[in-house]
């Protein structure tokens, strides 16, 4: 049965073997492996390995983490969204507020040339064309709060 | 005079950390906030909580006259500033005093002195401190400016005179850059410190951050606690802290200590400060300034020292004499401490935002978490990235480094992206490990510093526990689990 | 021989604490379990975890070939007994060394020879150590031991030779009551240690409990870490133990501590070990036993010098000669430790059992929590009723009781009736903060150290806090709130 | 409106004057009481008392702990019963085993001899005739466990 992961943000796929609620093989990286789940104590799960290890991690959240790594896992075909912002271009790296508006609707721009200054978290962060062309759209003004990984501005 | 009640002008983590010192010295608190921060726990940790209403921070944790009023109506003996917000601001501390109050931190006079980059540098040259060639006057022409840098020799720093926190600071590495990137600087100072004033520095290459906890009393007696290395940063902001600072000779440490205190004693300083030193590999340190409060790193030189340095803030400020000896301060062990923040390292450290599900608890002793925050807080954009602070104590560097791995693990943040695992990668470094630490650690370890592929093997057992967790998979046709795997994990939360 | 994997021969908080130094220190652990200690934490807090099947201790915990076994299959190299079960069980210790594994404790030779009250008095006193008068001799006739009662005079004490823990304990106050006391002590004796050998000592008034915790490695040094005061005792057990010993003058702690040095020297002991005095109004002190083992209360002497003591205990049991210099143990602060249990001390200390429901957090600083229970363990009587031990640690003795009586507050264990209200009636009495402590404390002082009455105005906010976090409740016709008022606040939960 | 508590295990009554999701007043040891509730976070809850002084608590399985004390509240006419064992007499202390019967039904005995001894915790408790009497029942023998409250025996 093949299982689709976001794994960290990135489509990964699983092969399970077998699963019940106590024991589960699947197929990862290439090899085989197997986990006995011996003990669930608030978010803390304790797997048991082949080898008789266990290894202790904290499931919160869609949070898994332990063994010195973590790792943000979804299920996407039961219906996750990736929801990471799809940043760069002319998207707002994180949650702010618009400080500066520098072009207008129609301008001609290059590239690296700043449209919109972000300020957020009592930084600035110019947003930058990303290509040479005409300003289509600039979808905020100056002030106005906007969610991280927003389109700020469209080029055409 | 004996402190009876404490008012807090500050926010989350700092706040609670001073109402425990209080709590455990017997010293009624009364806690402020701004409206969106009601439900955090320094609010209810308190004994009394008093609203600043909503707005900029100029009207909320910023507003003197409101915050003066509460400490008034509430009978509250002395104000403790926290760090940021109101802490260095000479003003403030004026008007606590004329009304009667006590300021927990040094005299106006010392925070006047030493929140000026320029000024400070002139009045601490006279106590044989080293400093670094520059230019710290107040001739704030661009082409004069460009012509000390060409004097001081490329590359250069320009930093704000008023700053802190690295805004309006910029690296220049050639003359033809010089110009607009102090324009640039010139115009993020106006911006946050209301004074556009520059000073030009050598730039030291490989430079180390090392600085020097001092504690004065108001009897003539002034300490330090040793020194900490924060030369782990991102974005000129600290991220990990240790001390002692690795590969520091006993001559250096005791050389930077000694000088910090002299500092304090020749400024006749009051209460907590730190001096902050840039360091070259020579061992070569020069003075960087002074900030005259608590800084946010002080639990590692308390977990080395075994001192709480809130209860000693508090005591200097009730006027009473340290029952102390330098002799007596010793620096025993090793201490890390690791700020947890919301943020995406991998993202160009770009804050984020979100609800807090889950704060995991650390189990290993002399492991200490400071935190603001509680299961169900909101994190959000108007107030700094730092979710927690993370310590860990342990007999060797070595210990503390593998105690700390263990603690990041189990201190969860579960609901938001977070620097955790950027931490551990952070802490495994060879580089780390060998204590080959430096300001530009993390730029220049880019790409030693990225996270594993998700398709690696070390992921088997997160899998392994993500399938586990899940309720017994209801297949759909296409062999999917639709029910949502995390629900069936709240009936085991006791 | 580098340790590189442990195996704990316990269970429950010491099996934990074991795990955490070893987690530290980068080794691997083995856990152990009766059938019904499955879901207790230090089961998957190890490494790996084997169950020992179900039935009497001496199946299970006390059964010395499966845990050999265990300790075989899993290839672990060394072996931790803990304290109680089989840590006092020279046999066992000969049993691991012969299996070719290391005994993470004493020699088998120095187990057998402090194991034996008698034994133990007549080997240490050729060290100079002062000795109570008594009798402790083979001969163990009843008219025989009377005589030699009434030449000591009376009160005097009968104690079992090979107990422990207050079992086969009589005070005897006159002659005529002698031989009933010295019946009941031998059968409890001969119950609980196969072994019915009884002892005969002076008695000492309002004595006070005072130990002295030493560690031997195998190159010959022998250092103490300060003495800990236990006298607050209820049953002949410890309930609250602290160090420094209040009202000890300087030159008594020297002596006492290097009485405790002379005898781990004496007998060439190794690891950690703790020599039990009596000491007098006079500060005149008596040995009484020697415990080759880790104590319950070995935290607090953790707190007050900074060492991890199984972290020490790890490694001269790996042959490492450690680093140490006696002039570099220090005693810096005061630390204090609350055995919390599972009994009601309002009536008669009785234990009790029961679910935990939830066990609270301590959230000041260097305040700690040792305990090997979660939210949801079943609290059974097959165990020892501790449930925790919560330590606390202050730069005084003043500010370590606020401290812990704030640690009370928080640490609740919700579900089952325990001390926790009547430890926090202990710290607040006047005698205690007085440090008028001695053994007799807890039966000497029971009337003022009765509870509160119900209708005290104190509860007015307990009363209020019941009623409010209560659903608002849906009165009915008699105008009582007839829904379950707790429900309300597991949705708050997070 | 009256409210029947059982505090401590002690019955107690309290006259709540007013009360809603965020405010209490009531009438409580001799005098007028009013709390606000201001926060709830987990088991905690923060009031508010009539000073503007916070008290903390927590509030668990009928543990109210905080302010240096514990109380176990149940509301008894709620349907709550008084759960304490009924101690004293010829009731089990506590849990445990009954490790000998020194009597038999019809025996005569006399106050303060002991009729029972109960083994728990590894140690050994006498249970002793409360007055002198005859015994009219042993109601458990050797090797029984028992739990803490239950009688064991019974005079006449």
């Amino acid at each position: 049965m093949k299982r689709n992961l976001l794994l960290n943000q990135t489509a990964v796929s699983v092969d399970v073997n077998a699963i019940s609620a106590e024991k589960v093989s699947f197929e990862w990286a290439g090899s085989s492996h197997s986990f006995e789940l011996i003990q669930r104590s608030g978010d803390t799960v304790v797997l048991r390995d082949a080898q008789g290890v266990q290894h202790r991690l904290q499931v919160t959240s869609g949070l898994v983490s332990g063994c010195g790594l973590d790792a943000e896992i979804a299920d996407v075909t039961a219906g996750a969204k990736k929801k990471a912002a799809v940043l760069g271009g002319l998207n707002a790296p994180m949650p702010g507020k618009v400080f500066k508006v520098l072009v207008k609707t129609g301008e001609a721009v290059i590239k690296g040339q700043t449209l919109l200054v972000l300020e957020a978290m009592k930084m600035e962060h110019a947003i930058k064309a990303d290509k040479d062309g005409k300003v289509r759209k600039i979808l905020f003004k100056e002030g106005d709060l906007v969610q991280g990984g927003m389109a700020l501005a469209e080029l055409e | 005079m004996k402190i009876k009640k404490i008012l807090i002008a500050n926010r989350g983590e700092i706040a609670v950390r001073v109402i425990k010192s209080a709590r455990a010295m017997g010293i009624k608190t009364v806690a402020l906030y701004a409206d969106d921060d009601a439900k955090l726990p320094h609010v209810w940790m308190a004994d009394e909580a008093h609203c600043l209403g909503t707005g900029t921070l100029k009207e909320t944790y910023l507003n003197q006259a409101k915050i003066l009023e509460v400490a008034k109506s509430t009978k509250a003996d002395a104000i403790h500033p926290g760090y940021g917000f109101l802490s260095e601001n000479a003003g403030f501390c004026e008007a606590v005093e004329k009304a009667g109050l006590i300021f927990i931190g040094p005299t106006a006079e010392a925070i006047r002195l030493m929140g000026d980059k320029i000024g400070s540098k002139i009045a601490v040259e006279k106590y044989n401190v080293p400093m670094i060639p520059g230019y710290h006057g107040s001739n704030q022409d661009g082409a004069f400016l460009s012509g000390e840098a060409k004097r001081i020799g490329f590359p250069v720093l320009i930093k704000a005179s008023a700053g802190g926190g690295g805004k309006g600071m910029r690296i220049v590495h050639a003359e033809s850059e010089f110009l607009e990137a102090l324009a640039s600087a010139k115009s993020e100072a106006a911006k946050a410190f209301s004074n556009d004033a520059v000073l030009i520095e050598k730039y030291v290459t490989e430079p180390r951050h090392i600085e020097v906890q001092v504690m004065s009393d108001t009897h003539g007696q002034h300490f330090h606690l040793f020194e900490r290395e924060c030369s782990i940063q991102r974005r000129y902001q600290k991220v990990i802290e240790e001390t002692p600072a690795p590969r520091l000779s006993a001559e250096t440490q005791k050389a930077i200590c000694q000088t910090a205190v002299e500092i304090a004693k020749g400024i006749n300083y009051r209460g907590a400060g730190t001096v902050e030193f840039i360091m070259g590999a020579d061992q070569k340190f020069y003075f960087l300034e002074m900030n005259t409060r608590l800084q946010v790193e002080h639990p590692i030189t308390e977990m080395v020292t075994g001192f709480d340095l809130v209860g000693l803030q508090i005591q200097v400020a009730s006027g009473e004499k340290l029952n102390l000896k330098q002799v007596d301060i010793r620096q025993n062990g090793h201490a890390i401490e690791c700020r947890i923040c919301a943020e995406d390292p991998d993202n160009g450290f770009l804050p984020t935002v979100g609800t807090i599900k889950k704060i995991g608890t650390a189990t290993l002793k002399d492991v200490r978490l400071d935190c603001g925050y509680v299961d169900g807080s909101v994190v959000g954009v108007n107030y700094d990235p730092m979710l927690a602070k993370l310590i860990a104590w342990a007999p060797t560097r070595e210990e503390a480094i593998n105690k700390m791995l263990v603690a990041l693990d189990e201190v969860v943040f579960a609901g938001l992206k977070s620097n955790r695992d950027y931490l551990r990668r952070l802490l495994r470094h060879s580089d780390f490990k060998a204590g080959k630490t430096h300001t530009h650690f993390i730029p220049d370890h880019g790409e030693s510093l990225k996270p594993l592929p998700a398709e690696s093997k070390e992921f088997a057992v997160h899998v392994a526990a993500y399938l586990l967790a899940g309720t017994k998979p209801a297949a759909s046709s296409d062999g999917v689990a639709t029910t949502n795997p995390w629900t069936s994990l709240s009936g085991l939360r006791n």
